[in-house]
């Protein structure tokens, strides 16, 4: 009913007609304050566009894949193991692995905030931040997997995990049928953000296919 | 606090809006705060802890229809006046009229690798031993303080069992207010979906929960 | 359902502004919104619990910033597309596109006075017997219907006594969704400040809450 | 920080802009539709505006401080009392007196919507329907009450009733001391709103006297 509010947030628009205005205003002010260095913000907002993201939990689901020596030291220490490979860092610091089973799927969220780990999945999607998936998670895991286009058996318990410490949660999806012979480079390219957060599970090599095709 | 950031079980928020190909930032403005919030991070007087309780404090009315990075900025704007950094006028303004606050060590573009992959453990050594142990049922106190905390409402005066030990953490619920660390013993905790939401999904589902020692006695 | 509506409990809403002289209405429009919901009441095909129903399904975000004649008029609206009153065209130009739905006696001038005065009673004759007494220990059901129940979040879980008997009522939860008025016993139960928030407030506190029989089990 | 959303709604404004037109063309779309009749329109408002109010719950008040009978019949049934007095309908229905006495104070709450006993107390302040009361009364009603300028000593037992079903309440205030011959028109004006709502207590003689003196 109400135009002025009707609109939903994905992150593209703001209620605050001049918030660039804003934003910026501050900007200059923390600068010429001497708070922020122009030059550490462009390299921030680089970092997390290009260097740190979900390609990083990637690396980390297909080596634990193919090399299971990996894949204990993830399970007992994720920090370390994500470490190892280098991936390390703010809101990562206390990672905790999650493998999913043929009998068990994980699934994380924040019901409190955002809470995320940064250093292996990059800055959360709007979604995950959201009130919709904030509030259904944790109360009707199924109806949201059925959102995403999972359609989780009664068979499967399902856990969800509410990140409401500084303890961060990544899910490990089950490694799909059909990719015995694949590369670590390969097998990275089946593991989508949402396989990490529990969302979704690991691409097919079919749908690996289906998405390269334009 | 018992505010409409405690999101758990609520209804009425709508479907999941999943962008297909999400940028990782949708305007230039939220790059911005995303880049001055971090990098502030290094001369701020303010914990994680305070840092989210100022969020959490937006109006309700207010939390509920801002986007992310709204939020990000609003609570970034009051924590700068409220401790100092920056007066209401200079906000308003977007110009300096006075000298600013005594800070450390700015962060420069070449030390961000090194802040960004840096450690901000949680953790404190201890020589206490947990209370509760894996595999014990406990019961959540029913807590309702206005302050800042982490046990979220729906999980509160249920029974659950410890399922790990995470060690000894800094405690939000002071660590928010200046009132110190005061770290204590973190668990995960699982609760079944029946003992929370009264009824039962199909199959199996249980909720893990990050719960501080004190939030917890002996079921 | 567990919407924003449900308050009690809530923190970070702000101090309670009273008005030192409040008029009734605070403007034309809100007249209006009031005689016409009011007025429309005897044509309707929905009850008060769907219309309460229809007010508590606005959207969080909005319904926190609407003023109270505000939600009426989002939730008149509703109901009058919904039941096929008018189309959502009719509402946005604001004229009839078509025929109106067969409706019984509408109300007139003369017949307000009756109408006012007029009982609506919840309560209903039944020939069983209540299944608490007065002054017997019980627990409200830890329930979370996504539909509409009155049974408040923060009363959910919690030991109370039986204080009053109210009789036979309409039961909200069946009656908001056309599934019919299903009457149960409905009673006043008693619960403690301490019980409902874990802490002592200084003297005595008690808040009594009606509840629907199959709102609850014996303690 | 945000224009749009800093103001508070005393039932004064709006969000939208053209909330008055929007109504209006409601309005007129459902009389053209033949669903209301104008001239109850106004019937309706001027009841509300002029006849259903406070008043007529401070009659039943003060009559209940002057006639044992009558009170001891309005906390047995205080819809047959307040309905022999004229005071009947919607949203009073199933009404309940909670008479307020030296060691307890009672106080009436809706934390749902906004319940409240039309017939005695008219259609309630806009306060009583806000998330500030609402959300406060039940959890903190001292620190509510203190807000209200009423300091409730701690032997005082406190009684909040949250309105959750049909049954409406009203609170019967203390009669004030120094009122033993006044008349039952001169005790209503001692009866306040807010007295009967329970955020309030019935004016004391010096305070009627300083309230009208301009």
């Amino acid at each position: 009913m109400s135009k002025s509010h009707d609109h939903h947030h994905h992150g593209e628009g703001s209620e605050l007609p001049d918030i660039a205005l804003r934003v910026k205003s501050l900007e200059s002010l923390l600068i010429e304050k001497g708070y922020v260095d122009p030059e550490a913000l462009d390299v921030l907002i680089e970092t997390y566009e290009t260097k740190v993201g979900p390609r990083n939990g990637a690396a980390v689901v297909a080596r634990s894949w193919l090399d299971e020596e990996f894949r204990k030291q993830l399970i007992e220490d994720a920090s370390a193991a994500a470490g190892s490979l280098g991936f390390t860092g703010r809101q990562g610091e206390h990672l905790v692995a999650l493998e999913n089973t043929p009998d068990t799927h994980n699934m994380v969220v924040c019901t409190l905030c955002s809470c995320y780990p940064w250093p292996v999945l990059g800055l959360p999607p709007v979604w995950y931040k959201s009130a919709p998936y904030r509030s259904r998670a944790v109360a009707d895991p199924r109806g949201v997997l059925e959102e995403f286009g999972v359609n989780m058996p009664d068979e499967t318990a399902v856990r969800v995990w509410d990140s409401t410490a500084e303890i961060r949660y990544m899910v490990i999806p089950m490694r799909p049928e059909g990719t015995q012979d694949w590369s670590e480079e390969d097998l990275a390219q089946l593991v989508t953000r949402d396989s990490m957060i529990g969302t979704g599970l690991a691409l097919t090599p079919d749908q690996l296919e289906a998405a390269k095709t334009p | 606090m018992n505010g409409v950031h405690d999101m758990g079980g609520m209804h009425g928020f709508g479907p999941i809006g999943v962008e297909p190909v999400e940028p990782v930032f949708h305007a230039d403005w939220e790059r911005s705060v995303y880049a001055v919030s971090s990098a502030i991070g290094p001369i701020s007087d303010w914990t994680l802890d305070a840092d989210r309780h100022s969020t959490e404090s937006i109006p309700g009315p207010q939390y509920l229809n801002a986007s992310y990075y709204e939020k990000w900025f609003i609570s970034l704007c009051n924590m700068l006046v409220e401790r100092g950094y920056v007066s209401a006028q200079e906000l308003a303004s977007g110009t300096s009229l006075g000298p600013a606050k005594k800070v450390g060590d700015v962060l420069k573009a070449e030390d961000v690798a090194d802040y960004v992959s840096a450690s901000g453990r949680s953790s404190r050594s201890t020589d206490t031993k947990p209370g509760f142990e894996i595999g014990q049922e406990i019961r959540t106190r029913n807590i309702n303080p206005s302050g800042h905390t982490r046990l979220p409402r729906y999980a509160r005066g249920h029974k659950g069992i410890i399922e790990r030990i995470h060690g000894v953490h800094v405690f939000p619920d002071t660590n928010a207010h200046g009132q110190g660390e005061q770290p204590q013993w973190l668990y995960a905790v699982r609760f079944s979906a029946k003992e929370l939401w009264g009824s039962n999904q199909p199959g199996r589902t249980d909720v893990f929960i990050d719960l501080w020692e004190s939030y917890l006695e002996a079921a």
